[in-house]
């Protein structure tokens, strides 16, 4: 055991699996030499070389292109795409080319890679830096999305996106980067469709996603020592697979349902899972599920402005203490 | 019409560097394309081939030569326009047809489409339809090769409307860069779909007047003639495998259909498509070899095969089955199937 | 009044519109002298002219890039995208650029432009021509999304976009366009943001869009004529803004809801309905809110394979049905 | 470095064709960025500029210059690293600081931030943080005043890192086809983030060496020397005044602090910023001033004034207070509000 940053961790994931297969190769924007712009791949050009970690022109669609080809030909690419708010310009490989081109070849093709990505808000970047963006690739069919909310979680599941033969999109929460989390040493593999109860409870259940987790913990902890409601806090942890059956479990003890979004409140995955709640546990529901969201509204880049949009502790214990009161 | 004299034959004849056996089956592949998309528009009118369908006629010389240039295992990344090079890469007329006729014999039993031609294990690593979309992904495949130390080349089909699209750019300097082994070839038909290419490029050459912009040599050759392609192809091919990087080939050639089927092509200056009819690439190809001495006979004999071919093929396909339901959720994901939940 | 197509519609609605106002330009690839590849700008060339009605090369950046910047000086620009499946090569104008840059500048920028765009199944054109991708616009705060579900529509919506001081991105469905329908002469300016209930019911609300409209109307006939349901069907007509009234009241009065959308399932304009519904009107529920979509995969080429995955007036009734009695 | 001897200067003195007036302006203005921008570092270290921020340090010629040669009602499209260009069009130096320090005094109140820098009245069209993003959308706007006839040039500028992305291509091919009144500005820093831009580009002038692909001039001039920017500039804007089209200009220069806030640029070789600090634009330009006979006393005027500028902005925006939070949602549609239902 060690503890590590969330930031670390995503050097010690990427280096587990390159250590471990000399077809991962990995490639982005300043990435190589100059160890990433968060930091998150330091050390990785020293340890595998020039020709495992590469340094790409500002070229989003030919990174991804170029992951795609490289992951149809039998490598296994890692790709950065720096801000996720950057998958708007290579959005086409994201949307129409990595995630069908096995469907459309009956089979023929094969995309196995990981694009991995910062994701989030928290840094006072603005509009444009600091979206959430994990809607935009859940509703395209034949991608996996994964979302990370500790170090020990990055590890693992990093190593499942890698392993995993199906293309992953895999985001990283910029805000999570300086958090730390204990670690066990050795290989860490996780797997992907799992998600996770962080905390178990009965009145309610709780949904979030990366930096959402902790907050939606400490919303769980003021709920109960404030107010003595009990909450459930489930560790979404990767949107597809979605693990329907422990979110649906856990209504059907709590039968009350909350999600905590980062993202912007239309199509978001709390609609998603809403929906499927609301349509399979319709009778389990004992009262409205409510969405905890960002509102529809362009991030601000002001910190005080950015710290009321994101929710917050309070705002998901008031949220949920109200809807239980009424 | 400028071409690249330096390509141009040194020695003629029978035996010079191409030799029979190799102009034989150019001339071949040229006439199944031919062949085979004749007899696509035909089964259109028949409502027989479903959705869209883009066809090469008149283009044929490119589809031959690069593909005759080739060794097995180099890769070819094609266009929604991708019949043609699909068939020369030795994939059969029926499997081609089946797809465009949406049945269960189909490349891809229907799931992909005549835009979406795939045939791996022919080195067809697909056919995408979003302009500009595989100049990318050809760079990663060459990459792959560079970096496993494969002597294989990628190989990237084109239009010269794709040469204004931003992943053109983007994959040219990226290639260029990391001198991969990927040849890039934009077939110059002189159209987008229906609008003139000069209407909406700021230089007369659309790929050959930017080779200069990433590093590259401004090739720019005969399209029509299919001898000129494959010398052509073959220095691209070995300066990639030399290790010495990409290459952008500009084609100069015409198709002589319309844009896709729904296309009557009306915008064509009035004997543009006539002029560019006698520049046939198949009838320059059999003129070559008869000049070359090859009998008529043996040309009448390879003209029946490849009529035979498409005539066994279109019957095999009219009494093969639609595809059946249950591949319709198979191979979204490597598991086979399509669940994104548990 | 006279019969129209929907793509005669389309023709109409620009005209009107460039008509009345010397700020209103058009382009797109092979829109101009071509008149467009679905035949749906047929003449406006001829009759505006080449300054007011261009072709573009193959750039979709550059035209969305370019309606940007000229609605931002003061133009009133539609610009198309040929097929909505190419939304995703030109994705960082409809997700970073248009919808956020007056909020960005604090009101001092405005994008009053209309990306209109072919968008749907049933032309057997493949996983990269056929897809619905509103839920793609939906989703991003700062966007107008409207999608006409009959040539009368196409016309008043057309208008109500190209005066909205917001951008509207204009969805056409390409199955529609060889459809019929009555349009009043004159002037046609329809509102952004209604609802229609197209017909009455008293059983069920179905929500509908686009090329779903006549298909959810023919399933409530049979609903009506095979089981007596009577069901109540809303064309949705406009994303956003969205009009939650009409809905939320009908819902209130039939105490079930179905969606109906031919886009994949994950994440789609269902989702945010039925959980806006799900949380506000809860209590109004009978039973289970049901979302009838395409399955989440990508759209097969094949016409029996097409035929099978996009919602059928059948597989809508039989949906309700079972819904119903269980 | 390679200069386009051409544009320097013809006759030399107070009287040219620049003139005193203009020269006393575009001294104050690379005064009034550099100490603005300092102050911008400053006040980060003391953590009162929050989120990121990209200074121009080294680069104030290319902004003074460019801006110099505008009339009023052209228009300005930036990048993240657009504090320089917009200080540069006379907006203050409070509402510039305000933003960067998020306060309400800022120029968007804070929901920009300084990625975005925004002042129409000014003609700054905004500051775009995507690479790329911006080039199309100034062609819009001069396609605008071409369709209008208005005689405003649309100049955008960005770095040289974004000559390799996809809408660097297609803006430029779009604005040579349309023969667009845009004038585009390439201030080629050396680097991208941190990676030198010679590691990834195909051609040693990244946009210089792409104008033949777009049908334009190859146009490099040192971007130090904000006489030759500013003769650059006019021809440029004349031309594009006259119908005749865009024009592409890459600027030499280099930034003498790191990308953003938080980088230290290790990645520099040794002495490399040295030997630029040398050709520090300030210092070349005030020498300029005193060879041409303009006094100490009157550069030490300017110099203190923009330093007593930057003093009271600097009170003024600690004084400010942070945004209300009833501007969070407003302006999101053009009702004011954000409400996408009703
Ligand atoms: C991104 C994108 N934009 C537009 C289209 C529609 N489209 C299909 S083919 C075509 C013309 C392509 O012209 P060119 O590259 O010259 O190839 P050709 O069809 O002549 O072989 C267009 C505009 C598309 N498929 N993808
Ligand atoms: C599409 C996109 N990719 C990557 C980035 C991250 N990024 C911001 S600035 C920058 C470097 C830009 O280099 P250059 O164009 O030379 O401009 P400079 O910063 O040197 O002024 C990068 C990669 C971005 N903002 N947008
Ligand atoms: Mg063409
Ligand atoms: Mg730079």
């Amino acid at each position: 055991m060690a503890e590590l940053t969330y930031r670390d961790a995503v050097i010690r994931g990427i280096a587990q699996e390159m250590e471990r297969d000399p077809d991962v190769v990995f490639l982005g924007e300043d990435v190589a030499k100059a160890g990433g712009v968060f930091k998150a791949t330091v050390g990785l050009y020293e340890r595998f070389g020039p020709l495992r970690v590469r340094d790409t022109p500002i070229s989003e669609q030919a990174i991804l292109g170029a992951a795609m080809g490289a992951a149809m030909t039998g490598l296994k690419p890692i790709a950065e795409i720096m801000f996720s708010d950057f998958i708007a310009v290579c959005f086409d490989y994201i949307a129409n080319e990595i995630p069908k081109s096995r469907y459309m070849s009956n089979g023929q093709i094969k995309c196995p890679l990981v694009v991995r990505t910062g994701n989030g808000a928290g840094s006072r970047f603005g509009a444009q830096h600091s979206q959430s963006v994990e809607n935009w690739c859940m509703m395209i069919p034949g991608l996996k999305v994964v979302a990370p909310s500790n170090p020990r979680d990055v590890i693992g599941l990093l190593a499942a996106s890698v392993r995993d033969p199906d293309p992953v999109i895999f985001f990283e929460h910029k805000s999570l980067y300086p958090t730390k989390g204990e670690v066990p040493d050795g290989e860490i593999v996780d797997r992907l469709g799992t998600a996770r109860i962080v905390r178990p409870g009965k009145d309610a259940t709780i949904l979030a996603l990366a930096l959402m987790v902790p907050r939606a913990l400490e919303a769980a902890e003021r709920l109960k020592s404030e107010h003595g409601i009990d909450c459930e806090v489930v560790d979404v942890r990767s949107l597809v697979p979605l693990d329907t059956q422990t979110i649906l479990g856990s209504v059907a003890r709590t039968h009350r349902l909350f999600t905590v979004e980062e993202n912007p409140r239309l199509c978001g995955w709390g609609a998603e899972i809403v929906s499927i709640v609301a349509d399979e546990a319709f009778y389990d529901l004992d009262g409205p599920p409510v969405r905890i969201t960002t509102p529809h509204i362009p991030l601000p880049a002001a910190d005080t402005l950015e710290d009321i949009v994101l929710p917050t502790p309070q705002r998901i214990a008031e949220t949920v203490r109200r809807a239980l009161n009424s | 019409m400028a071409t690249a004299d330096a390509r141009a034959p040194v020695q003629t004849g029978l035996n010079d560097d191409i030799g029979e056996k190799k102009r034989l089956e150019m001339y071949r592949t040229q006439v199944i394309i031919r062949e085979a998309e004749q007899r696509a528009y035909d089964l259109f009118l028949q409502n027989l081939v479903k959705g869209t369908s883009h066809l090469s006629l008149g283009q044929e010389a490119v589809a031959a030569g690069f593909a005759a240039a080739m060794e097995p295992g180099d890769l070819s990344f094609c266009t929604y326009r991708g019949h043609a090079h699909t068939l020369a890469r030795g994939v059969s007329v029926e499997k081609v047809l089946g797809e465009l006729m949406q049945r269960d014999n189909g490349l891809m039993r229907g799931k992909g489409g005549s835009m979406h031609l795939t045939a791996v294990d022919h080195g067809v690593m697909g056919s995408y339809a979003i302009i500009g979309a595989h100049l990318p992904i050809a760079c990663g495949a060459a990459w792959r090769a560079q970096y496993k130390g494969h002597t294989d080349v990628s190989v990237c089909f084109f239009g010269d409307g794709t040469t204004n699209i931003g992943a053109f750019h983007e994959a040219l300097n990226f290639a260029s860069v990391w001198k991969l082994p990927v040849v890039f070839v934009c077939e110059n038909n002189l159209y987008m779909e229906y609008t003139p290419i000069a209407d909406v490029t700021a230089v007369p050459h659309p790929a050959a007047d930017r080779a200069a912009s990433y590093g590259l040599e401004r090739i720019i050759i005969d399209g029509n003639d299919a001898d000129i392609v494959y010398r052509t192809a073959k220095a691209a091919y070995a300066k990639a495998r030399a290790g010495k990087g990409p290459s952008l080939i500009e084609c100069l050639t015409y198709r002589h259909s319309g844009h896709s089927r729904a296309d009557p092509a009306k915008y064509r200056p009035e004997g543009e498509l006539e002029r560019w009819k006698l520049r046939d690439p198949i009838k320059i190809y059999r003129e070559r070899l008869l000049q070359f001495g090859v009998s008529e006979r043996i040309i009448a004999e390879i003209d029946a095969a490849a009529r035979r071919e498409v005539d066994v093929a279109t019957e095999a396909c009219k009494a093969a089955p639609p595809p059946p339901a249950d591949i319709l959720t198979a191979d979204v994901y490597a598991d086979g199937g399509w669940a994104w939940r548990n």
